[in-house]
């Protein structure tokens, strides 16, 4: 197996890229689809890590939007918990596929 | 460090207009928090300019070091002839010296900056003449902000006091007969747009911005001069104040309209500003101001000195016409007396070379040659009294005068701070400020406008009965004295005065307003009497205020009224047909002194005339009295030297007389004023200069005549008042005529009726019917038409054009209805759809890339 | 392989594993505890690129922060029948086949993407001689003598004269040089927004529901 | 050096950092029971033998080692024994970067600082765990009030953090401690109104996120049977007490570093401990790491003497007291420490300043 390089960790950050996505899309629990999608955005940070560590140009760069990225992660699940929190208020379950008021 | 601590002075100044702002948005509800936020604006002011005052001191030069003198290069002052003995005071006036302007440093005042609000370009010469928002900080600017924000603070901290009864939610006014919310929070209000316009005032550097402060003050004024204005007589004073500035304002925007027309700029001292070359590079580009606009520079545009034979030609100032030979015009350049004549004006690009007779011949008649036009001298002078008549009405000079007394309807702290420390100095102020602008002849006008105010008003003074009227009186005639010493050519005496009258006018009226607050709302001095026993700090501080505006030796009031006369009587020496402009504030110090013992004396002594008063008197709260005794101690230490017996050796006339600018000084080259004044400055400072003239030293004269006079004052007051040697009643009734005479205020609210109200009314009826039969009769025939019109375009818009589009949404709602299926509304769903969007959407993207190639 | 490489090789496996016991696990809470494993594994992976205060911050923010949070979240509603929702067998498959696809696409691209087009990255062998939070730190005030800027490989553009003859991408001039400190300054407040939002949200609409049931 | 002999350091310094915070344990567990015994007035544990009854907390570690590994039928398994190792973890992990002495820190790291309080930060997850598995109601609300109030305390604490790094201008312990060297007045502590409030502030929180007394709700006795550990016996109840006193020494340790000198006794000038470092490195490192051990002990006596002193609030009390009086104080004491030389240097004239003491100038450790 070749030295650790680049690929190896974007591989390994679509990894969780991808378990992300199932996890969002198989989960019925809310918290479940939320936990989907950070590890969604972990898969990116890794991405941007990895870059940050092996390409010149993206020395800052890379670090700053893994940075951003974090902020952003944190951000995200306070405002989907107070949205699942209100969900749980109102219907008593946090089952998502209960929430399909929005059908066609 | 700062850079230019020139910016302290404008946060100071925009402290209030936050607070002001902030008040407006929310202090209806703020209550007691409201006094607090205006008070710490103001007092925020006060500290901000402290600390630049901290910084200015040590740059001024006041010190005996400067940090300019040796990086100046000497050789410029080579070409500007012998007459320029004071060189080095020049290096602290840098208000007309191009080449230092461009290349300073910032940090060193005065500080100056700015931006522009503005601009346009004027005519084919293609000169951009630009309207500037900027501040101007030299050492008057520094002292006066001193002053405004120190008074201003304790009034604030004063009225928290004197206002507190507004804080109920109702309030009884006795002599409205109304009951009213309180309005504590608008009185803060006012009080903070005001200090915000003020301090505008005192840091602008151009007419303009002076004149927008002008018109805020006088806003302002009018606000809280009609603060009670469910009282009738308070509105009909608000309005009266208004109208008689607005006459005053007129002069000041005719004035400043003249000068704005030949000059091109209304920028007092020079400015510098980044201009774009003809190569598209920023450079720093020097912009004459009026100053210089009015004398010749010593530096053409690009910093080259100007030929020095030039300077013999035409001096620094020139008339061209009418013409002379070159020999004849040196002589008679300062020959400015004669009549008609044109005064040549230096616009924003010339070049010394091109400064011959024939350039100046040629640009009488062109309307600009070389960045030189002219204009003719009855012009200047005009321009000049229009200033001043701004500066009439906002000073309260004869024969604008009468709004003053009536603005005391107002509250006492309003009293206080606009109509004795601030608002009507700043009329005062601005003679100062712009006195290089005034040619002789304005000078003589504003000398004897002073001299006709200051004796009217104290004469009206002295039967006055309310306590409020007498000091507003006093005040006018107190200004009277400043305008005569600025008339006279005495500077530094007139705003020396205007600093030390400050102080010890704003503790009388805030003492006064103590004892009306004491006495419950009591303003005749005939109900009172013996309050001594009942208010003893606010006695004894009134009457270090009454001894200071008597001028009695050691008080703040004996320095400043000492170079006062000694400037009238300097001279009335070298001009001696002007005697009146003597003998007239010579008699009024002894009035003066009548009148304020008499108030002090009536207030406090003897028995009390009104036992309901007497009973009812308290001191104030500590909020009240603290102020006065702080101003009491101001009012007699502020003019203090060393050694303090000695009148001429005050440390705020020396730091005056330092900072004075360099136009004025006696052997500045001025030649517009020098004719006049040059010889009068000389004679005040050195007497011994002039051994022709057989008098003894003015300043001894002078000091000891206004002495005498003030005791003769104190004498009879005491006299009448105190010992009660002579019946005031009984002399009353001896010289009937000449009571009612100064009763009536010499006739001139009536005189006034007669000529201004009457016909104003007559005329506003005639504007009523036409506004109501004509205009209105208009107005409402094409409401009608367009009613009928309407009409008809609504049938079309209902039919015709809803119909289109609701056709085109019934569509889009059919297309949509079959849409919808595709949403399912389960999450899950969605991000499956996107998973597999993506993947397709890379398969076609390589597929199609592959098949390209 | 190195050191570095069997480091690297473990941890990105037990946080690939970790991912995957994320999506597989049934039970929610545990769930999160995978998910607390995988976020823990990402940070050992900055750690391991040198990039020490990334991992710092994911552990702080991520871990300490948000996951705490989840956490809560969970037990607040983890009541009865909802703490092992299951999905049908039909949308496991479909699910698994899509997430196959989208891995194998990504992967591939990865694979056969040309990397050597990026410029020489004259790295030490050491990461840490490199990175630290003084240098993120001028970066972020946009410091180009810290952060050699280039232009992005794959963004269209004009290459510069020294570009097209050398074939390596060149710093442009110190002026485009990008400060993140304001984009960073603004995130923090965004982020203090967004608290200060989701406290108001999830508890105004509790309020609601009891004046409803009343 | 290879990466091969700093793995081999790095073991070497985990192990005995291991053996340090668990002997560490042992004597706090010994000197908590005898600053009870005497705040309330009578001799603490005599009877086990040993001088002063050192050998009770032996006795106690043989009984726990032998006592019955108890787990409920109610509780879940896997989180349940998971609990006590991840409590245990984040505590221990944050030594890794403490220093002792001028370069003895087993991880050197550019933003030590940072990785501490982000490492300790994961201890809450034990508690909670072990709050969630325990299947006990006792135990769940231990957890969530845990999870609650150390949260919250983080924001305070990382502020307070903040204004002696403001100062120093590095999250490098090494080079904060060695920024303090020299007598007492060059402490952290004495540079400025700010930083000396923030010290207090600081120490505060630092007691509330060690779930100490009075700030103790997670165990609340009295309501909660045991709080989180209700269920926990052996060897697995241990590990959280283990935990408990090692964080205890660890925000101790910051404390120290940040404000009190570190390893300085700040009694001898720099130039006279430079000097030893130079020529008596032996004697320097053994004198320092007494010395920083000896402040971090001094502190944690506090916190005991805190603890048998004040009673214990409630959870209510504890939020406000965070979130409404120490979250504005850390927030004023920042901005206060960031304008000071702001204010200090631009604003006023140049003859009212008064000299104004900047950290010296000293060289970033190696990375």
């Amino acid at each position: 197996m070749a030295s650790v390089g680049l690929t190896q960790y974007l591989l390994i950050g679509a990894v969780l890229f991808v378990c992300g996505v199932v996890c969002m899309a198989i989960k019925r629990n809310a918290i479940g689809v939320l936990m989907g999608v950070e590890l969604v955005l972990n898969g990116a940070s890794v991405n941007f890590a990895a870059f940050a560590r092996f390409h010149e140009a993206f020395r800052v760069e890379g670090q700053v939007f893994a940075l951003f990225t974090i902020v952003l992660a944190a951000a995200e699940a306070a405002i989907a918990l107070a949205i699942v929190l209100n969900f749980y208020n109102n219907y008593l379950t946090v089952d998502v596929d209960s929430a399909e008021e929005l059908k066609g | 460090m700062l850079e230019n601590p020139g910016w302290l002075f404008v946060a100071a100044t925009l402290l209030p207009l936050i607070s002001f702002i902030l008040l407006l948005i929310g202090g209806k509800h703020w209550g007691r928090v409201a006094g607090w936020i205006a008070t710490a604006a103001i007092g925020g002011a006060f500290i901000l300019s402290a600390i630049g005052a901290a910084y200015y001191l040590p740059h001024s030069g006041l010190f005996g070091h400067s940090h300019s003198s040796e990086a100046k290069p000497a050789s410029q002052e080579e070409h500007r002839g012998a007459s320029h003995t004071h060189g080095a005071r020049r290096e602290h006036n840098h208000g007309h010296e191009y080449s230092s302007l461009l290349e300073r440093d910032p940090a060193e005042p005065p500080w100056q900056g700015g931006l522009v609000w503005a601009q346009t370009s004027s005519g084919e010469s293609g000169q951009a003449t630009a309207l500037r928002l900027g501040f101007y900080v030299d050492g008057l600017t520094v002292i006066m902000f001193l002053m405004i924000t120190l008074v201003a603070t304790l009034i604030h901290i004063f009225s928290t006091g004197y206002m507190a009864e507004e804080l109920q939610p109702q309030v009884e006014d006795h002599q409205a007969y109304a009951v009213r919310a309180g309005r504590y929070p608008r009185f803060f209000t006012y009080m903070s747009l005001f200090c915000f316009s003020m301090l505008n005032l005192v840091l602008a550097d151009n007419l303009f911005q002076i004149f927008i402060s002008w018109e805020l003050v006088g806003i302002c004024s009018y606000l809280l001069i009609g603060y009670y204005y469910e009282r009738s007589s308070a509105s009909n004073a608000a309005n009266k104040a208004f109208i008689t500035n607005r006459v005053g304002d007129a002069g000041f925007i005719i004035g400043s309209a003249i000068l704005w027309t030949y000059c091109g700029t209304l920028t007092l001292p020079d400015t510098v500003r980044l201009q774009r070359n003809a190569k598209g590079e920023m450079v720093r580009e020097l912009e004459p101001g009026l100053f210089s606009r009015l004398r010749m520079p010593n530096k053409d545009t690009h910093g080259d000195p100007l030929p020095g034979q030039l300077d013999k030609y035409f001096g620094n100032f020139v008339r061209v016409a009418p013409i002379k030979p070159a020999a004849e015009v040196a002589d008679t350049r300062y020959r400015l007396a004669e009549n008609g004549g044109w005064v040549l004006v230096f616009g924003g690009h010339f070049h010394g070379e091109d400064l011959t007779e024939e350039t100046a011949i040629a640009a009488s008649s062109a309307p600009t040659n070389m960045g030189l036009s002219v204009m003719p001298y009855w012009a200047l002078v005009l321009a000049g009294i229009g200033v001043f008549l701004g500066c009439v009405g906002k000073s309260a000079q004869f024969p604008l005068h009468v709004w003053l007394p009536d603005a005391m309807e107002g509250p006492t702290p309003v009293s206080a701070l606009i109509h004795a420390a601030t608002m009507v100095a700043a009329g005062v102020y601005l003679v100062g400020r712009a006195f290089p602008l005034f040619a002789p002849e304005v000078l003589l006008v504003i000398a004897y406008t002073g001299a006709v105010t200051l004796f009217i008003a104290a004469s009206i003074a002295l039967v006055q009965t309310d306590i409020k009227r007498v000091l507003a009186y006093s005040t006018v005639s107190q200004l009277g004295f400043m305008m005569l010493a600025l008339g006279v050519g005495g500077w530094i005496a007139g705003l020396f005065h205007l600093l030390t009258h400050a102080f010890f006018k704003a503790l009388l009226f805030l003492g006064s307003g103590s004892v009306i607050h004491g006495c419950h709302h009591e303003q005749d001095m005939m109900k009172m009497g013996g309050l001594y026993e009942k208010m003893k700090i606010t006695a004894v501080t009134m009457l270090a205020g009454v001894l200071a505006i008597a001028g009695a030796p050691l008080f703040s009031g004996w320095y400043s009224k000492d170079a006062i006369m000694v400037s009238a009587l300097a001279f009335v020496v070298h001009h001696p047909q002007h005697i009146l402009l003597f003998l007239l504030p010579l008699i009024t110090v002894a009035m003066t002194a009548f009148y304020m013992f008499r108030l002090w004396y009536l207030t406090f002594t003897g028995k009390p005339r009104d036992e309901h008063v007497y009973e009812h008197a308290h001191e104030s709260p500590w909020v009240m009295t603290l102020p006065l005794i702080v101003l009491a101690l101001f009012s007699v230490v502020v003019a203090w030297g060393w050694p303090p017996w000695d009148p001429h050796a005050s440390a705020l006339e020396h730091y005056l007389d330092h900072e004075m600018p360099i136009y004025l000084h006696p052997d500045a080259d001025n030649p517009l004023q020098d004719a006049y004044l040059a010889p009068v400055r000389k004679y005040a400072e050195q007497p011994e200069a002039f051994p022709e003239i057989q008098l003894p030293d003015p300043h001894t004269l002078a000091g000891l005549l206004a002495l005498l006079s003030a005791g003769i004052g104190f004498l009879l007051a005491t006299t009448v008042y105190y010992w009660g040697y002579l019946d005031p009643e009984a002399t009353q009734q001896q010289f009937a005529r000449v009571y009612t005479f100064l009763w009536e205020k010499w006739h001139f609210d009536a005189v006034y009726r007669w000529i201004a109200v009457r016909p104003a009314m007559v005329l506003a009826r005639i504007c009523r019917w036409f506004d109501l039969y004509v205009i209105d009769g208009l107005v409402d025939g094409s409401a009608r038409a367009t009613v009928k019109i309407s009409q008809w375009d609504g049938k079309f818009d209902l039919g015709i054009i809803d119909g289109l589009v609701n056709l085109t949404a019934d569509i889009i709602y059919a297309v949509a209805a079959w849409l919808r299926h595709v949403q399912t509304g389960l999450l899950r769903n969605y991000v499956l759809f996107l998973a597999l969007a993506a993947v397709g959407i890379f398969a076609l993207v390589s597929y199609i890339l592959a098949l390209v190639g | 392989m190195s050191l570095g490489d069997i480091l690297f090789w473990i941890v990105g496996l037990m946080t690939a594993l970790c991912a995957v016991m994320v999506v597989v696990t049934q039970h929610i809470v545990r769930c999160a505890i995978w998910l607390l494993f995988t976020l823990a594994g990402t940070a050992g992976l900055f750690f391991l690129l040198g990039l020490d205060f990334l991992g710092a911050t994911q552990l702080f923010v991520y871990v300490g922060g948000t996951l705490v949070l989840v956490i809560f979240g969970v037990m607040l509603t983890a009541t009865g029948p909802f703490i092992q929702l299951r999905a049908g067998a039909g949308e496991w498959a479909i699910a698994i086949i899509v997430g196959l696809l989208l891995y194998g696409l990504i992967a591939v691209s990865w694979m056969f993407a040309d990397w050597s087009k990026l410029p020489e990255a004259a790295l030490p062998d050491d990461p840490k001689q490199m990175y630290h939070t003084e240098q993120l730190g001028r970066g972020l005030l946009g410091d180009t003598s810290v952060q050699p800027v280039s232009a992005l490989p794959g963004v269209p553009g004009k290459p510069r004269a020294a570009e097209k003859q050398t074939g390596k991408l060149q710093p442009p001039p110190s002026r485009q040089a990008s400060a993140y400190l304001l984009p960073f300054e603004i995130v923090s407040v965004h982020l203090l927004v967004v608290l200060i939002g989701a406290a108001y949200l999830a508890r105004a609409k509790r309020k609601r529901v009891v004046a409803a049931s009343q | 050096m290879t990466a091969g002999t700093a793995v081999m350091i790095l073991t070497i310094a985990a192990i005995v950092l291991v053996t340090f915070v668990a002997l560490s344990a042992i004597f706090f567990i010994w000197l908590e029971r005898k600053v009870a015994g005497r705040i309330q007035d009578r001799l603490g544990p005599t009877r086990a033998g040993g001088k002063f009854g050192w050998l009770q907390t032996i006795a106690d570690g043989i009984k726990l080692l032998a006592k019955e590994d108890i787990i409920p039928a109610n509780a879940d398994q896997f989180l349940f024994r998971l609990g006590p190792y991840l409590a245990f973890t984040g505590s221990f992990l944050a030594y890794l970067a403490l220093p002792f002495s001028r370069d003895v820190v087993a991880l050197q790291m550019n933003i030590a600082l940072f990785f501490m309080l982000a490492v300790m930060a994961t201890e809450v997850f034990g508690v909670i765990l072990a709050g969630y598995g325990s299947g006990s109601k006792w135990a769940l609300f231990g957890g969530m009030r845990e999870a609650a109030q150390v949260v919250s305390y983080e924001v305070p604490m990382a502020l307070c953090v903040l204004i002696p790094v403001l100062v120093a201008g590095t999250l490098n312990l090494n080079v904060i401690s060695q920024q303090q060297a020299g007598l007492f007045w060059n402490w952290y502590l004495f540079h400025d109104p700010f930083t000396f409030l923030a010290f207090w502030t600081y120490f505060t929180c630092a007691t509330a996120s060690c779930k100490r007394a009075p700030f103790d709700l997670a165990e609340a006795e009295s309501e909660l049977v045991a709080g989180f550990h209700t269920e926990y016996s052996g060897l697995r109840w241990s590990f959280f007490f283990m935990a408990e006193y090692g964080s205890m020494f660890a925000v101790s340790g910051i404390a120290t570093t940040l404000f009190l000198g570190g390893w300085h006794t700040g009694l001898v000038p720099a130039a006279v401990s430079d000097w030893m470092y130079e020529n008596l490195w032996v004697l320097y490192v053994l004198v320092s790491v007494a010395v920083f051990i000896a402040k971090c002990w001094i502190l944690v006596f506090v916190m005991m003497w805190v603890r048998w002193t004040l009673p214990r609030l409630r959870i209510d009390q504890v939020m406000t007291t965070c979130l409404k009086y120490l979250l504005p104080i850390a927030c004023t004491l920042l901005l206060g420490a960031s304008l000071l030389p702001l204010v200090w240097h631009s604003l006023l004239p140049g003859w009212v300043k008064l000299p104004f003491r900047n950290p010296p100038a000293f060289p970033a450790a190696p990375r």
